[in-house]
């Protein structure tokens, strides 16, 4: 297999610090300088839940073909801080190469067995004028095991810092920094830069593509309470808010968040709330409300382990149920599950193109890992997305839910203020004008009207994607960001009986997926969460599940080298 | 009763005798005097009998959820400027569940009017104590009669920092008719708080304790002294109704807002993606 | 079979009014009567979410046998108030007999092709004085037509009316009825009154047996935010809190409600919240956080139809899922649907001992219907509820979240101020001693050790009710209220090849009834809602779930006749 | 730092420099100038950085949901009346999420001390704006600057009927202290909003800030006159700190409830159903 990373084309480096050390800049830059440099690169953040200290890592994987999914292995481990967790602890082999500052490190690091070198980089640092040039001195660092030029990073480093002096003085640690690593590696670069494909790549993490995804579609409305991990995408909403043209609103809890963007798109606006586990528990009602008025509206449900406040600033999947059963009463919604960057983007166009089309509530199902990781993409189109859909206007007689026209799901959209009509909305069950009624066969059409969408949607349920032999006799399942880890694991494993199957909607479940998972083949069903929901959703939905299931919910991300062992273990169970 | 062009025609499930009917009355003609087409006009409510005014009215009707009308109206006119929106509800629905919005939406400062019938009852649910419920009033589900202290409306909006804040009364309906009046008109959030009888569960807050517990207040009084507006608010023999409180309209939620900053308009529904500006940030 | 009805043994007596006139009054007296004769009575109600006017009904079943269902047939119809709803007009046959004052009724009544009976009600409740004791000439009216005493209402009334002269108008206004009644059928009593078996008994309905049973069990904090159907259980014990000895306190809203009890909980209180779907969404943040925290609480679900407002005082199936799912994040829960009243009395006292023996909570899922339906039913026994399981005296390096000894499922219970230990509580991820953690295995230990109490839960769960013969071919499968009608409707149908299962746990699933499921017959679900919920969660569990489904889901209960007719059709289809 | 019987020894999380230490401190101080035993108090908090604080004290620590910290109070000290109750945690916590339960947990009035370390900022989720956030302040999800009007705290708990509100320093650990200990003495609900630099994300309202725009009232001063205090709280030029109001305590919430109606403080832990009532209740 071509995608297959071996120790000579890829090397993965970590960053280990304390929160708050600033290390973001030396980060970005190194991941910059690589990507221009034609290396491809991925990276992914996990940290605590705190503002200062502790001590968090950034992982990121260079190589020359493209990588998109978190290891365990660290060749290059930057330990900046003390009391490097296990996640970290636990991947150090005799091959990691551990740096840092020996009077801060090399104690903790003699305990694990190991040796570190010493950049000295505290008092390097200070030499330079300030401790916090330390992790420019990295950056440079990094650039010279990788020979690129000591200038490498020179326009980032002006682009990023506008003052000149300082510029200049972060150029200066950078050189120190690229002196020590091109003579540690006498002059051989790590990886060898690939061959330039001529890649018109940009680099986006999960969070700018939901956030561009749902640009591209139109929305102009968006509300949240803020909450790891679905602040990000209001956050890059409010930053471009000029430039998307958008109403931005933090409000004051996510049970306003919920009812603001319903209001909003009552009257038209395409709006959307972002939002984590804890606070998509409050906006069930509000989307109950946006089910029986039938007011398209998207929700961002950036997970994260619970219950309650769980693990704040970790990953996992154990929102789905919640999600699929989100309001008190029976309404249609679509969910959405994107597995990697370019889905995120996609789909996130996707969920405003399906609300709006038929009126209903999609739920887009992130998590904090696909979110705050990263790599280079094709740059998508922005006019790729589906166009939105614009309100008619509206007749003098026009009712709001009107009961559709033969072969049609939804009543026409009108929006107050556009056309002779009144457009009213009731959250009681109402006559097809909007008013409260007790009727009994009113209530029974209307529950069938807003229940026979579910035809609609999963005739165009996205299907899901199939990886792997043309026959075979196991599916491996899976939804959401375990995808890329998945994917590489099965490439990694050579499966020859074995399918990959993602799904990116994971409800209502395509076509395309109910043949599959009816077809006699063994199921193995891979989720980051401790009780297989997917598969339960899958059984409920089709008397079919999981044969066998391979769950993580101890809030990191399945690595590649755990998934291929966990994986291997289990074809080989069989076979 | 004068005609208006917001009258509706069919039934009105409120008790007879209910204070809802005079405000209902009190709106339709402040609406009509203000000539606002209803076409323009969008009254939205939570749950509760007086959030049941939307459906009694010919205008835009939005009867959303116990509680949240707030939010729900100020999301439809940050997204189309152009129409004059209404949240109207009960004590219950404004000051109990939807009170952390009540809050907030006056920090917000949304260009909207807030009308709370305020019967110190929850009305729909048969009569439980609400959030202005007099100590010792016995109900349903304080047998033994209210505990907590009433909340002041009033004093809550002006401590909010709102920037109009006024008391009417279901008995007076031409007053409450012009208070109506001025609080559309005032630029941003716009309180005003109806005390409203309850025949069917409220025996304490009758029509009659109504017209023997309250005074209007001077109609042409300087209203934009904040300590006084609170010393008013506070005054309970008699109660005091009129503006209690009125200074210079400050920047509304939407004028803050990224569509509207260049000065265009343009509702949301009529506007298309960035996506030339979608391209800027993707390159 | 013994129990089914014929018009001889049983008659069935409608009373449609306005709300606001005030006809409780006679309903109640009605009931007390006949039941007091010796007749076995049923009563139901339907209403609008109205002060006044509109149209709302009462059924009162009387008869020789045992009743606990709603039925269609309307042998007696009080009609007082115009506009009279189809649940009603439609089941007018010829031979019910329609009551009330011609003036107000005569049109509408002869626009269905019938006839009516004038009472002259308004006339005579003037003569006596106020148009108040119309209700009063009606009660007296029916103890005519069974023929009872004149005084057999003396004491009743009394009691009710404590002012003399009230009271003996009343008397008045009851014998002016009884006079009108026993001419009318001269002197025939409708039905006969039954042989005496020296019943104990007393009239509950499902409010007050939720209530009783959860006083029973020691519940002694309860919250709501008032809520239809949900506040009954609450006004219970508000009306009773000095007896029960219970902290009673209407909140601000839902969130503050479940808050509140948790806090309650984790003190040593006995807690329980009541509330309907719209409330309950918004206490699923507080259910995660009880769940994280393993703090028992009970929540009682009074469901109605959604989404959103729904119809706001009737009845529907509809959030099983919801409360299946109720917050972020896995955690175990137990979910209980009493079946008539005798359940709910019983149930309400096994989800407190659940919840406290397994420090989890419980919900006791109700609805509408059962809650406002009452019959006689033998005394039930407080004691034999469980006794409230006490907190533990804690010792000086108590833990709250200790790893359970083996064989046992929790850590445990302490209470803050009783012992020499910290009781502490953490909505987080945490330690053994209630601290934030992020360490990787301890979180996966505590995952592991909430999720295993479903072994136990599982291993105590109630196990359905199976009524039928030994060998069937196929399960008619029910939950909750629809319990009764469907029972009365296969007694009626005489099925020989088919087995009524009703489950009074939904969740987890008893042993017995996964045996069931798992076996090799037709499986037909009936449930009042739209898609089949309990179906669908059966399926999700065990893969197999219904081959057909009876659903109802117009805010009204299936009556007898209904079931008997779809029943009997799909049983027949097959045959 | 002198030593309690509170004192934890654990790890911090909070920033160094962080004003949460100093008001930890005061805390402490005051309960151990109180002489309580650590096993006699409760200290329940919701989520953010304040919110942390139950964990560094050594003594019942309860860590609820973000904003929900004052219900989950009361309904522990309406179980088990002997323990002292304290709810803490953040402006964002206690006046955002946490709004509504804050108004009616003051017309409540539970015997609870209600701390707030209002650093007029969200702490933990870094940076964004809060309720108490003044115009203007640009933050990460207010790039162009905060509009919605801060909020007052003391004026809404004013308005809501408390009978103790204070603002502290956290500049000022002795007279924190001092406010600390007469807040958890006073029976019923207490407010103690205390200012708090954040040294990550709140550069306007610094230490610096602190000492220069903040002045403390006379001690000695009789708190009782509630338009004063409105005044009081309203200057911001300096803001005022001290004990803004303080009037004769009323009935507590756990006065009004019946288990303990009759003068048994039982806590509800011990008690047993009420069998004998309830076959009464049955017949
Ligand atoms: C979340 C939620 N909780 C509770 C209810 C039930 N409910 C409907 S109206 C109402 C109170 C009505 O009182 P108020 O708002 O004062 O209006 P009024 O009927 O007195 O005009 C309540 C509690 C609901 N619909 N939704
Ligand atoms: C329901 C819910 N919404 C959002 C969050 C995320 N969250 C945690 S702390 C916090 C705000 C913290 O600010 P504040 O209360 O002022 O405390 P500080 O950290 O400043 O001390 C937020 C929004 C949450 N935990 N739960
Ligand atoms: S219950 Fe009270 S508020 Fe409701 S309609 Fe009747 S009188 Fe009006
Ligand atoms: S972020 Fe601010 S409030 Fe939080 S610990 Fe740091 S300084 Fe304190
Ligand atoms: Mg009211
Ligand atoms: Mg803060």
């Amino acid at each position: 297999m071509d995608n297959i990373h071996s120790p000579e084309s890829e090397v993965t480096i970590s960053f280990c610090a304390a929160a708050g050390l600033g290390l973001q800049t030396a980060e970005d830059l190194t991941r910059q300088m690589l990507s221009k440099a034609g290396y491809y690169v991925f990276s992914t953040r996990e940290y605590m839940s705190r503002v200062r200290g502790g001590n968090n890592s950034t992982q990121i994987r260079v190589s020359t073909k493209p990588v998109r999914a978190y290891v365990d292995r660290i060749d290059w481990l930057f330990a900046l801080s003390p009391e490097l967790h296990p996640n970290i602890t636990e991947n150090i082999t005799e091959d990691t190469k551990i740096l840092g500052d020996a009077s801060a490190m090399e104690e903790e690091i003699s305990s694990l067995g190991r040796k570190m070198i010493d950049l000295d980089l505290a008092k390097r640092a200070s030499d330079l004028g300030s401790p916090k040039f330390s992790s420019m001195i990295v950056a440079g660092f990094i650039a010279g095991i990788f020979t690129l030029g000591e200038d490498s990073a020179d326009q980032l480093i002006e682009k990023r810092f506008k003052d000149e002096d300082l510029s200049g003085k972060n150029k200066m640690a950078f050189r120190v920094g690229h002196q020590l690593g091109k003579e540690y590696v006498g002059g051989k670069p790590v990886v060898q830069i690939p061959v330039q494909p001529g890649r018109e790549e940009i680099f986006l993490d999960g969070n700018s593509a939901v956030a561009l995804g749902a640009a591209s579609a139109g929305c102009n409305y968006i509300t949240a309470y803020p909450m790891s991990p679905g602040t990000g995408v209001f956050s890059y909403f409010a930053k471009n808010a000029k430039l998307l043209g958008s109403v931005v609103e933090q409000v004051e809890d996510e049970i306003s968040a919920i009812n603001m963007v319903v209001g909003a798109a009552y009257a038209g606006a395409r709006s959307m709330t972002t939002t984590s586990g804890g606070g998509f528990v409050l906006m069930c009602e509000g989307i109950s409300l946006a089910g029986i008025t039938e007011t398209p509206v998207v929700v961002h449900l950036a997970q994260r382990p619970g219950p309650a406040t769980g693990l704040a600033t970790r990953t996992e999947q154990a929102d789905l149920e919640l999600a699929l059963h989100a309001g008190h009463g029976e309404f249609p919604k679509a969910l959405y599950a994107p597995v990697n960057v370019e889905s995120a983007f996609r789909l996130a166009g996707r969920a405003f193109h399906t609300a709006h089309k038929y009126q209903v509530q999609s739920i887009i199902l992130t998590d904090q890992y696909l979110l705050d990781s990263g790599y280079d993409i094709e740059k998508p189109d922005p006019s790729s997305v589906p166009a939105p859909i614009h309100p008619i206007r509206t007749e003098k007689d026009y009712k709001r839910y009107a009961f559709p026209k033969k072969d049609e799901y939804v009543s026409p959209f009108g929006v107050p203020g556009y056309g002779e009509g009144f457009v009213s909305f009731d959250s009681h069950e109402h006559t097809e004008d909007a008013h409260i009624t007790e009727d009994r066969s009113i209530r029974k059409a209307m529950v069938q009207k807003r229940l026979k969408k579910l035809e609609a949607l999963t005739a165009e349920a996205v299907p899901p994607i199939v990886l792997g032999p043309e026959k075979y006799d196991t599916a491996v399942i899976c939804w959401g960001s375990v995808f890329e880890p998945l994917k590489e694991a099965m490439e990694i494993l050579g499966c020859k009986n074995a399918v990959l199957i993602a799904c990116e909607q994971v409800y209502p479940l395509s076509e395309e997926f109910r043949r599959i998972i009816s077809s006699h083949c063994r199921k193995i069903f891979v989720e980051g969460n401790a009780t297989g929901q997917f598969s339960r959703v899958v059984r409920s939905l089709t008397g079919t599940g999981a044969d066998e299931m391979i769950l993580k919910y101890n809030g990191f991300q399945f690595s590649v080298e755990e998934l291929v062992g966990e994986l291997d273990e289990l074809l080989r169970a069989r076979s | 009763m004068i005609k208006t062009a917001f009258d509706y025609t069919g039934e009105i499930s409120w008790c007879p005798g209910c204070g809802d009917y005079k405000i209902l009355e009190s709106l339709k003609m402040a609406l009509s005097e203000l000539e606002l087409d209803p076409k323009e006009v969008v009254v939205a409510s939570g749950i509760g009998q007086a959030a049941k005014m939307p459906h009694y009215l010919k205008c835009h009707c939005v009867n959303g959820l116990h509680g949240r009308s707030l939010p729900l109206a100020a999301g439809i006119k940050a997204s189309n400027r152009s129409l004059t929106v209404i949240a109207v509800g009960g004590d219950g629905d404004m000051y109990g569940e939807g009170g952390n919005h009540f809050m907030h939406a006056i920090r917000r400062n949304p260009d909207i009017t807030n009308i709370v019938c305020n019967n110190m009852i929850y009305g729909l649910t048969k009569g439980q104590g609400s959030p202005t419920t007099a100590i010792g009033m016995k109900t349903s589900t304080q047998p033994f009669g209210v505990t907590s202290k009433p909340l002041n409306p009033l004093l809550l909006a002006l401590s909010c920092g709102a920037t109009f804040v006024a008391r009417a009364s279901a008995a007076d309906a031409e007053k409450t008719k012009d208070i109506i009046v001025k609080a559309i008109k005032h630029k941003g959030y716009a309180l005003v708080d109806i005390f409203q009888p309850c025949v069917s569960f409220n025996k304490v807050n009758t029509w009659q304790w109504l017209s023997k517990s309250t005074k209007w207040l001077d109609e042409e009084r300087d209203a934009s002294d904040k300590l006084e507006a609170m010393r008013l608010s506070m005054e309970t023999d008699p109660y005091t109704l009129g503006i209690i409180y009125r200074s210079a309209p400050e920047k509304t939620f939407e004028e803050n807002q990224a569509p509207y900053e260049t000065g265009d308009d343009t509702p949301l529904y009529a506007r298309t993606p960035a996506l030339e500006n979608i391209r800027k940030l993707l390159s």
